[in-house]
């Protein structure tokens, strides 16, 4: 069972809790978190999960819209190095996640709020931590508050679907 | 902390008093601490029969047992345990909550501790001429004739000291000593 | 376009999601949301009843697309998608909300967090199932061979099987012969057959049955396709012995000179030649050569094999050969190795000289075995007057393995009897627990209690020479805590068995990855549902029997892959199988040909048409993995089921409370932010 | 070796400045032979050996931390300890501290009534064995050697508290780097099974029963298996075993007369140290008959070996 942090008591959270993004893959951390469940290991309610089947299939523009929708961080999860169902996805992730960090820290977001982890199916205690871990991480930074902060400075940043994705919409 | 009565207080107290004691939920009862034991044969008690009886929260007898203070730390529980209980760490635990309740039986053993530490607060060091003399005198008077040969011919090798080396900041050593005795009371670990 | 019309169906799953959601109130606010036309819950969404209800909702009010808001879609999407199917819509415009894995079961003390995430999930899941779109799945023909992956007492009788159903099968085996562990046994429990008498007949048929082709002494080396249509490539290593030519006679093991210490079949206890077949009823019979102990590839000279071989079957120059198999399903019957006793140092194994390991004692059990079947101490003369048999060696253990080796318990008291049988010797079983649950166990345990072997409760704590008292002196002691007295005790005996752990294969987790299946925590390999579809893998096509899925005795190895065989009947049958449309499609005019795709795939699967300037993906090497999708810089690949437009729809969904909706959630007692 | 690595704090520990002052000296003496430096901590507290862990835990803990933190504040990256019990209880409160942050910060409050403050993990705690076998090495001791020991017949006894519960990669049950370190110095290694077994520890000063027994078994073993004599790592068990062995021989009526040296003390001899300047002569039991073999080179029998056809062959390494 994951242990809850003491040091959470940041007052710029006022009453509400932090909100984090998840894209798990289909393979490995989808079916661990599962496996938290069918195990019944708690862990913080700050987690809200989509389901990917790989997270090769993970487009940067998938976290700046979660993050400008509201989202305080973003954690994208899959098998670990050297296991991904699809071969070699993780490692796309890893070098896209790379960058994005590098752009989303000019932008002044911490780089803490956008986290790559690793979990296989098996591993259900380290899909707990890795959520705890990230809740802590994001407790301690407070609120983003993307509109109010980063939209300021860059308010065309996150390409926003209706602009971005004209072909979809012409073949739709 | 909020008190939070349970059923079994003892057992987890135990626990709590022990960095890792939790593990100790998982006890298999497989005996691979008694059967490791240097001095098992001499305990009325195994480790593991100790634990069994802490679950079933005797606390009485866990702490009257005679097992923990016959324990030698040579770790070989701790390493061996399937369950990777820090069983050595559980022993000082019952030691420190018998002298605590002042309830324990093996009084010689506890006492050899604490003359022991008397010595550490005085000086910084040990001084073992002196807690040689004094246990003995005090708890051992017929072991302590035959012990005096040993003294002679120790302190003819040069390897007894018949005064004590002291530290240069005693008063230094004595506050850390007297708060952390004082931050002990506030609650356990 | 038309308009949506979404039915929710909250799901209490019992208590399981009740318990902790609250589901009435979910239902009544889903169906609030926009384009929700119909929210209801109900006790158990999969039952026959929970099913016809979403049925009759989408005849009744012209659905659009359903939300099932209840267990993860690993459990239950299939089963809605057919409810949907039945009832006139798309399989695919159903989306499951993952209320109890994910909510209920994670936040259970807690009822409104609980609760405000399974509407999160239930929002984001509407909005996806409107940007869903009808898909067909593909249909693909199932090739009707199979290849079995080790010739262990699973595989061979999932291929006899598959093969007396009238399908071909390839069986691959690693080693020269196969047979695996079974075939090193003398006795089995707790019947007490001569394992050889039972297993020899099987592995002469598996070897001789015109529908199985045995690929002995082979690896597999790449899979690729999906289930019908595997192509795997296995290569065959070169046994320097050709085939076509040898009888078996054994002139060529006989006069060869390089003697050394068997470590497979004989366990370490006996010795092979370099050229040798690793016993007699080997299945194929030809020898192969032991390139790392043959003189002649050390050396450089010998040759006698060569010399003396009447057929001239010996060939120096022999190369590994690959073979490229098309087959429709996969059978993993990989096995296990033994847990290596050095690890556990107290226990002297490998410096005591009569501290064996439970396989090497199967080895001197046996009849054909080193010692003829004698119960002796290593100097191969002394019969022991005095066995020990130290159970939970490698197992039950945190230091090793957590879990229990199954089998053990009931090898020892094989062990017991078959020691008192031959030798008359006192026999102790140091045991944690004997656990005796198959059919016909436990009698066979009091079977032994009155042949008065002893038993000692208590897990060994230590094996030494050392002695202390009187009677000790050249013995080993095997000291442990009588945990039924509550006393130390120290046991002198001749002989100790060290009941050695089964582990999965060293290489469990690269096999687990070439046949993209995944292994637990331990490596075994991870079986589709652990009660109702054991034998299957998350991988369709791809099924596991015997040891390599978790530790087990023979007849549950032997029904696992009789179980593995009736599933890939099942796909053979059908004859063909839909199987998911998620696939990646270029939109071709669009398409700028930069080629930055066609790299990425890890499966070859995106080619460029030079004619046309465009890359286009070939749906049947395409797994649907989306890294594609994520790459084209013009944004023109779909990620079918997965497209960019329902992902977006998802995000905003789960953030339907933030400040784009309608606030954040505000709670009083939620656990991250409590404090000390 | 090199030259930023020859430096290192020093925490004799207590016995060393009595009943262990061969274990001292001879530490000294070796280390200006290797051209290493011992930068004893200055005004180091005792570690409270086996004891202060039983009556309150804060306070042991704080102790040991008032050493760490001084080593520290001294400027010193590792910190090397000659005795076992100082290093695992150093070690203990390091790796604790780290462990536990409720630990760390209460031992830390108590350290701030004295001015002082460890952060867990700024020192590294070694013992003097580990220091020897890894950061000089075999290699470098054997060109030291001018005197072999050929011809000397040890066991090599570890105890506990170097292998257990800290196991630093050696096996903690049998280990064998004090093995090879005196095959290094050329003496004979006896395969001594009890050596990661208990000397007795404190027992022999409350309970002589349990201590005697412990004690008569090690001395039996290792004559068993025809040592010259017992090497050791460790002051506490070089003192139960050497001191206490008349009054061991007294309650089992036996007549061992095995020495016990440190290991310090045979590489002093073989680098040709003059004997008295090793501590030799501190012992209890004389180790001058041992050591007469010294030079006279015994020509051992040869192992009997069972060549038999019917002999199984050992399990492969």
């Amino acid at each position: 069972m994951a242990k809850r942090d003491y040091s959470l008591d940041n007052p710029a959270w006022g009453d509400r809790r932090p909100v984090i993004v998840g894209f798990l893959c289909n393979w490995c951390s989808y079916r661990a978190a599962d496996l938290a469940g069918t195990s019944r290991m708690g862990y913080p309610a700050t987690l809200r999960d989509i389901r990917i089947m790989c997270t090769g299939r993970l487009d940067p523009t998938f976290v700046i819209k979660a993050l400008s929708e509201g989202a305080d961080g973003v954690i994208v999860m899959g098998c670990h190095p050297g296991q991904c169902h699809y071969d070699v996805g993780n490692f796309k992730a890893m070098r896209r996640m790379a960058l994005l960090r590098r752009t989303l820290a000019q932008l002044g977001v911490h780089p803490d709020r956008v986290q790559l982890a690793w979990a296989s199916a098996a591993q259900g205690t380290l899909f707990t931590e890795t959520i705890l871990n990230m809740t802590n991480a994001i407790a301690r930074l407070g609120p983003l508050e993307w509109r109010d902060t980063v939209a300021d400075i860059a308010p065309s940043t996150p390409p926003l679907p209706d602009e971005a994705h004209e072909p979809e919409v012409i073949h739709g | 902390m909020e008190e939070v009565q349970t059923r079994k207080p003892f057992f987890d107290r135990v626990m709590a008093s022990t960095p890792g004691g939790n593990t100790l939920l998982g006890c298999l009862q497989c005996g691979t601490c008694g059967g490791s034991c240097p001095s098992g044969p001499d305990m009325d008690a195994t480790p593991r029969k100790l634990f069994a009886m802490a679950r079933a929260n005797m606390e009485e007898d866990v702490l009257l047992s005679n097992a923990p203070w016959y324990c030698v730390s040579c770790y070989y529980c701790t390493v061996r345990c399937p369950q990777e209980i820090p069983i050595t760490d559980l022993m000082y635990t019952f030691k420190r909550m018998a002298i605590e309740s002042g309830h324990y039986n093996a009084e010689s053993h506890a006492d050899f501790s604490q003359s022991f530490c008397g010595y550490i607060e005085h000086y910084g060091r040990s001084f073992e001429f002196g807690l040689a003399t004094r246990y003995h005198l005090t708890h051992h008077p017929l072991q302590m004739v035959r012990k005096t040969g040993l003294g002679f011919q120790m302190i003819q090798k040069g390897r007894l000291n018949t005064a004590p080396d002291r530290i240069h900041d005693m008063p230094q050593l004595t506050a850390i000593l007297t708060e952390a005795k004082r931050i002990a009371t506030e609650d356990e670990l | 376009m038309m308009e949506d019309r979404i039915g929710v169906y909250v799901c209490h799953c019992g208590h399981n999601i009740a318990g902790t959601v609250d589901v009435e109130h979910v239902a009544e606010w889903a169906a609030s949301l926009p384009g929700v036309a119909i929210a209801r819950d109900y006790k158990f969404m999969c039952s026959s009843l929970g099913q016809e209800l979403v049925e009759k909702d989408i005849q009744e009010l012209g659905l659009t697309g359903v939300v099932v808001a209840a267990c993860s879609p690993h459990m239950h999407e299939p089963t809605f998608r057919r409810a949907c199917e039945r009832a006139g819509l798309n399989r695919y415009l159903l989306e499951m909300a993952n209320i109890r894995e994910h909510a209920s079961w994670v936040h259970q003390h807690d009822v409104e967090s609980a609760t405000e995430k399974a509407k999160s999930l239930i929002s984001g899941a509407v909005r996806r199932v409107m940007e869903l779109e009808p898909l067909e799945p593909f249909m693909v023909d199932i090739n009707d061979a199979t290849m079995v992956v080790g010739g262990g007492v699973a595989g061979i009788n999932a291929a006899l099987e598959l093969a007396n159903a009238g399908h071909p099968v390839y069986l691959v085996e690693r080693d020269p012969s196969i047979g695996g562990h079974m075939a090193q046994f003398d006795k089995t429990f707790p019947t007490l057959d001569c394992s050889a008498c039972i297993l020899t007949p099987r592995m002469f048929d598996a070897g001789n049955h015109p529908n199985i082709t045995l690929l002995s002494y082979s690896e597999v080396e790449q899979v690729d396709g999906y289930v019908g249509n595997f192509t795997v490539r296995v290569r065959q290593k070169a046994r320097h012995v050709d085939t076509e030519l040898c009888t078996g006679c054994g002139d060529c093991w006989e006069k060869c000179p390089a003697k050394v210490v068997d470590q497979e079949y004989e366990a370490g206890l006996g010795y092979r030649t370099a050229i040798y077949r690793p016993f007699p009823q080997a299945v194929p019979k030809y020898p192969v050569i032991d390139e790392e102990s043959c003189i002649y590839y050390q050396k450089g000279t010998c040759k006698a094999c060569e010399k003396f071989c009447p057929t001239g079957a010996i060939d120096f120059d022999q190369q590994d050969t690959e073979i490229v198999l098309n087959v429709g399903n996969i059978v993993l019957a990989t096995g296990y190795d033994l847990f290596d006793p050095r690890r556990v140092p107290q226990y002297g194994y490998g410096r005591l000289a009569n501290v064996f390991t439970s396989l090497e004692f199967e080895r001197m059990l046996n009849a054909a075995g080193p010692t003829d079947g004698k119960v002796v101490l290593r100097d191969g003369i002394t019969e022991p007057k005095s066995v020990a048999v130290v159970h939970c060696v490698g197992s039950r253990d945190e230091n090793y393995n957590p879990y229990c080796s199954a089998v053990c318990c009931m090898a020892a008291l094989k062990f017991g009897h078959l020691v008192k049988e031959r030798t008359g010797a006192d026999v102790t079983s140091f045991y944690i627990d004997i656990r005796t649950t198959a059919k016909n166990y436990e009698e066979f345990y009091h079977r032994l209690l009155k042949e008065e072997m002893e038993f000692i409760r208590g897990r060994v704590a230590e094996v030494t020479d050392a002695a202390r008292m009187p009677g000790e002196e050249g013995k080993l002691i095997v000291q442990v805590e009588d945990t039924l007295i509550g006393k130390q005790r120290r046991i002198p005996v001749d002989m100790v068995i060290l009941m050695a752990a089964m582990e999965p294969r060293n290489d469990a987790t690269d096999v687990a990855h070439t046949f993209g299946i995944g292994c637990s925590e331990a490596g075994f390999f991870t079986e589709k549902h652990p009660k109702l579809d054991p034998v299957a893998t998350m991988t369709d096509g791809v099924f596991i029997a015997g040891v390599c899925q978790g530790p087990k005795d023979i007849p549950d190895s032997v029904s696992q892959g009789a179980a593995a065989a009736a599933r890939v009947l099942t796909l053979i049958g059908q004859g063909t199988i839909a199987i998911e449309p998620v696939r990646a499609n270029i939109d071709e005019e669009h398409c700028s040909g930069c080629r930055i795709c066609n790299n990425l795939c890890p499966y070859t699967a995106i080619e460029y048409l030079p004619d046309l300037e465009v890359s286009r993906v070939n749906p049947a090497l395409c797994k649907g993995c989306g890294t594609c999708v994520a790459a084209c810089p013009s944004q023109v690949i779909t990620g079918q089921h997965f497209t960019f437009d329902s992902i977006m729809a998802q995000i905003e969904g789960v953030l339907y409370d933030t400040y784009n909706g309608n606030g954040y959630v505000s709670v009083e007692h939620e656990v991250p932010l409590a404090t000390g | 070796m090199s030259q930023e690595h020859n430096a290192y704090g020093y925490y004799p520990g207590c016995s060393l400045k009595a009943t262990a002052h061969a274990y001292g000296d001879s530490t000294e003496r070796v280390a200006e032979v290797l051209g290493l430096t011992l930068n004893e901590v200055a005004d180091w507290n005792c570690c409270g050996a086996t004891e202060y862990m039983s009556l309150s835990a804060i306070p042991a803990y704080s102790l040991i931390a008032r050493n760490l933190s001084l080593a520290a504040a001294q400027g010193h990256q590792e910190m090397i300890s000659p005795c076992s019990a100082c290093y695992l209880n150093l070690r203990k409160a390091n790796d604790s501290m780290a462990k536990y942050p409720a630990l760390n910060e209460k031992v830390n409050r108590a350290l701030g009534a004295g001015g002082l403050h460890y952060d867990p993990n700024s020192l590294h705690i070694r013992h003097l064995l580990d220091m020897m076998v890894e950061d000089v090495g075999y290699e470098t001791i054997a060109e030291h050697v001018t005197k072999p020991l050929s011809g000397l017949k040890v066991a090599c006894y570890y105890g506990c508290l170097i292998v257990r519960p800290r196991t630093d990669g050696y096996n903690p049950e049998y280990p064998m780097h004090l093995d090879r370190l005196m095959q290094t110095l050329g003496a004979k290694v006896v395969d001594f099974p009890l050596k990661t077994h208990c000397c007795g520890g404190h027992m022999t000063q409350i309970s002589e029963e349990t201590a005697f027994e412990l004690i008569r078994r090690l001395l039996h073993n290792a004559a068993d298996y025809g040592a010259d004599m017992i090497v050791t790592v460790c002051p506490m068990c070089q003192l139960n075993l050497d001191a206490y062995q008349p009054q061991v021989n007294a309650m089992f009526g036996t007549n061992y007369e095995i020495p016990i040296l440190f290991f310090t003390q045979l590489m002093g001899l073989a680098f040709g140290i003059p004997a008295r300047e090793v501590g030799m002569g501190a012992e209890i039991t004389s180790a001058a008959p041992a050591l007469g073999k010294i030079g006279h080179e015994e020509m051992e029998p040869a192992r009997p070996k069972r060549r038999d056809k019917k002999s199984l062959p050992m399990p492969q390494p």
